[in-house]
């Protein structure tokens, strides 16, 4: 049987699928921004950016920019209606606070454990971390979008991580190319894989064991151009 | 997203026995009266909810608002800088009978732990209180040749806090010096009530005047003409 | 030689005389409060209160007061051009983080080591503290305005405080109604005193030794109504 | 009460070498560039201030700014979170080649070290980074069976910030996200200078709106038409 892995709008969409209506969510620069394009019809999340904003929606015209009203990614927003401004204090109070519903990251590494590993490789270059650190704890759920491999096709679902943790035990669902896994107990529990993949072949990508005390469904999702 | 609420009966109405209850306003100013009462007819009504902690700055005044709910037996500790005013007889009484019991906190102090709880801060150092009996009990350290108390986070079940205006996602704007307490508890509660003199639509309060972001308020209830707990006990009003 | 004590206007306008132009002052609930009447021409102060005003004026006319307006004392009061509100956790900021110049509070009793006990008397009653213990920490002076001695005579400015503290080698100034003093490494220095005045009268109604390392000046105020 | 100060360049005359400079702004958004751009002016004609520590949450872009201070070789040591950026040559280059220290700290708890500063709180306990090497040789404490990091109060010298209308009491407001750190580098620095797009008098800016009151300010001074960083950097200027 043949299968096919995920695109990362795909991911994304799968992810977006996750979060409930009004739910106030943080999404990670880069990938895991793709997220807020996908929400399903009905519902409305309200997204927050570490540098001050709450209720901020799409990016406006090119041209149209005003480099005032920006995300953390440092990318031009627009405001929706009940949108806020605040300081980094008590954006960070609403992160570290429990407050956000939802945060969604990339991730290098994820471990069984729930450590996530996504803010260095090694201990070269300059290293840089922004809110990584604060977002993986206090918000209700935190989730990673990532590829289920590296491009050199090293598993990133692992026993422990090898690169420098961004939290311990912090993350609780991993969205990948190939499956949705949560974490739990310490265990990596599969919850839906993409159809025509055997549980070896999954296996054989994953660095650590996968468990399926549950139900198993499949990981079909639309295609997106 | 509509965090809109039809009554204060029915902003109250979740509220349990033996609950941890942050109550906004400092003496009558921000203090919410119209819930604290609907509070208290649940009460009279059912029983319940009874056996609560009430974190507040004072511990109220005359017949109404807080030292009404003292006066009708439903709550078994105060947390708070100033448990006296013009008219403290509800909670002294209780106080002196020893059925009431009182966590005193330094205001400044007060206003830090329940900002550390909304901020997800489980402890931090303060000057304040040092060498006092206050502090008695606490962990002590020096930083930079300096003493400090090590003080804890203060959390709660529900905040109930007065507004001026709000809108359906829950964001908030205050008036005058009514503010007070008000923002710090609407972070510190797992479910926060705010009553607001008009609700109004989202985007009508400009985003740079929202004082609470409506992400830390759940229920938001329109009181249109609050009465003011100041008015009340200069006109001998109980609320009883 | 005769002497007469100050009256607690005096006590005020002498302590009023200290207060730089500009200076942010938080001024405790009561006798001190009456600081705030007798600034010196020219000399403007910003006043702060601990529930959150910076930049608030005289009381309203009766009948007038906004309830939503008051003071620390909760007092109505008024706002001044250049005000803010703000709320309690800020408020006490400015207070712990140093940002006020003075804080002026009245006494129980004040001990040669600069600690202060203000709050309480014993341990009978409702104790009531409110922002004193933090008000001591934080100004850059707190001074005391003061009675020399209590109604039954007996000193105020003592070798240790017998009544609960507010807080430890807080205070920096005493104003009382006999004289100014200082607290410097651990001693009372006498600043000035109330004309006609003998050393050995002020000592015998001081509990600790005064100190005399500098020029002394007359306690001179002016009559007040 | 006159805080105004005529000139960029007299408002940032008294910084001395070797300070701790908080620079406010979010990259470009909040960044006070005819101040910092003053600061440079003065260094490159008197050879001082150097040897600056400076705290942003970034470490500069492309050759304006931050960078262009880090270029004319002013800076000693960055604090920040992310010294990342479109065009991080400046930062990257002295710091690849050993010449510019950094104090990595992750945002929220940067945030909350310069707000500890600036309240008076000397340390504090947070989640953030435990088990992480940006923990290593702290304090760790367990509350309520989690664990935490304790972390230290970050204060400044001086602090130069950015906002929109200012008084001459030193109240600011700030436009959209424009906000950021500002309002907490104005609390944590000995000396506050805020450059503001308009000076209006006293009591212009409704009370209930100021977001930094006057008291965290010592100096306010007008730039009209302050340029705005992200625009610099796509238009390829340097300041050189």
């Amino acid at each position: 049987m043949t299968w096919e892995k995920l695109t990362n709008t795909q991911i994304a969409w799968r992810a977006a699928q996750g979060i409930e209506d009004g739910a106030y969510v943080n999404l990670g620069i880069g990938f895991p921004e793709m997220v807020a394009r996908y929400q399903p019809p009905g519902r409305e999340a309200i997204f927050h950016t570490e540098n001050g904003v709450l209720g901020f929606g799409d990016a406006p015209p090119e041209g149209e920019e005003d480099w005032d009203l920006i995300n953390a990614g440092k990318k031009a927003i627009t405001l929706k209606p009940g949108a806020s401004f605040f300081h980094h204090a008590d954006s960070f109070a609403m992160v570290r606070g429990g407050h956000l519903d939802v945060a969604i990251l990339g991730a290098l590494q994820v471990a069984e454990s729930g450590d996530l590993a996504n803010w260095r490789v090694g201990s070269k270059g300059v290293p840089a971390v922004g809110g990584a650190m604060d977002l993986v704890h206090g918000a209700k759920r935190v989730a990673v979008v990532t590829e289920h491999v590296t491009r050199d096709g090293e598993p990133k679902l692992v026993e422990r991580c090898t690169f420098p943790l961004t939290g311990v035990a912090c993350i609780s669902r991993v969205y990948t190319s190939l499956a949705v896994v949560d974490i739990e107990d310490g265990q990596f529990v599969l919850r839906e894989k993409v159809p025509g993949l055997s549980m070896e072949e999954l296996q054989s990508m994953t660095g650590a064991t996968l468990h399926t005390p549950g139900p198993l469904a499949d990981l079909t999702v639309p295609e997106i151009p | 997203m509509d965090k809109t609420i039809a009554s204060p009966a029915e902003a109250v109405s979740g509220i349990a026995d033996g609950s941890v209850l942050m109550i906004g306003g400092f003496g009558g100013s921000g203090s919410p009266i119209e819930l604290i009462h609907a509070l208290i007819d649940r009460y009279r009504a059912t029983g319940s909810p009874g056996d609560l902690t009430v974190v507040n700055n004072n511990a109220g005044n005359g017949r109404v608002g807080i030292a009404a709910m003292i006066d009708a037996g439903m709550v078994r500790k105060m947390v708070c800088s100033f448990p006296k005013s013009s008219d403290p007889r509800a909670f002294t009484d209780k106080y002196l009978a020893g059925e009431i019991e009182l966590e005193l906190v330094p205001q400044g102090t007060l206003a830090e732990r329940i900002r550390a709880g909304g901020a997800g801060i489980p402890a931090f150092y303060t000057p304040t209180g040092f060498g006092t009996e206050l502090a008695e009990g606490k962990p002590v350290a020096e930083f930079d040749g300096a003493s400090y108390v090590q003080e804890r986070w203060l959390k709660a079940d529900v905040a109930i806090v007065k507004a001026h205006l709000g809108d359906a996602h829950g964001n908030l704007t205050y008036r005058y010096a009514s503010r007070n307490f008000n923002p710090l508890m609407c972070m510190a509660a797992a479910t926060t009530i705010a009553q607001v003199s008009r609700i109004v639509p989202p985007g009508d309060i400009d985003p740079e005047q929202v004082v609470t972001p409506g992400i830390f308020v759940d229920g938001v209830v329109e009181v249109a003409d609050p009465r003011q707990e100041e008015q009340m006990i200069r006109a001998g009003e109980a609320y009883a």
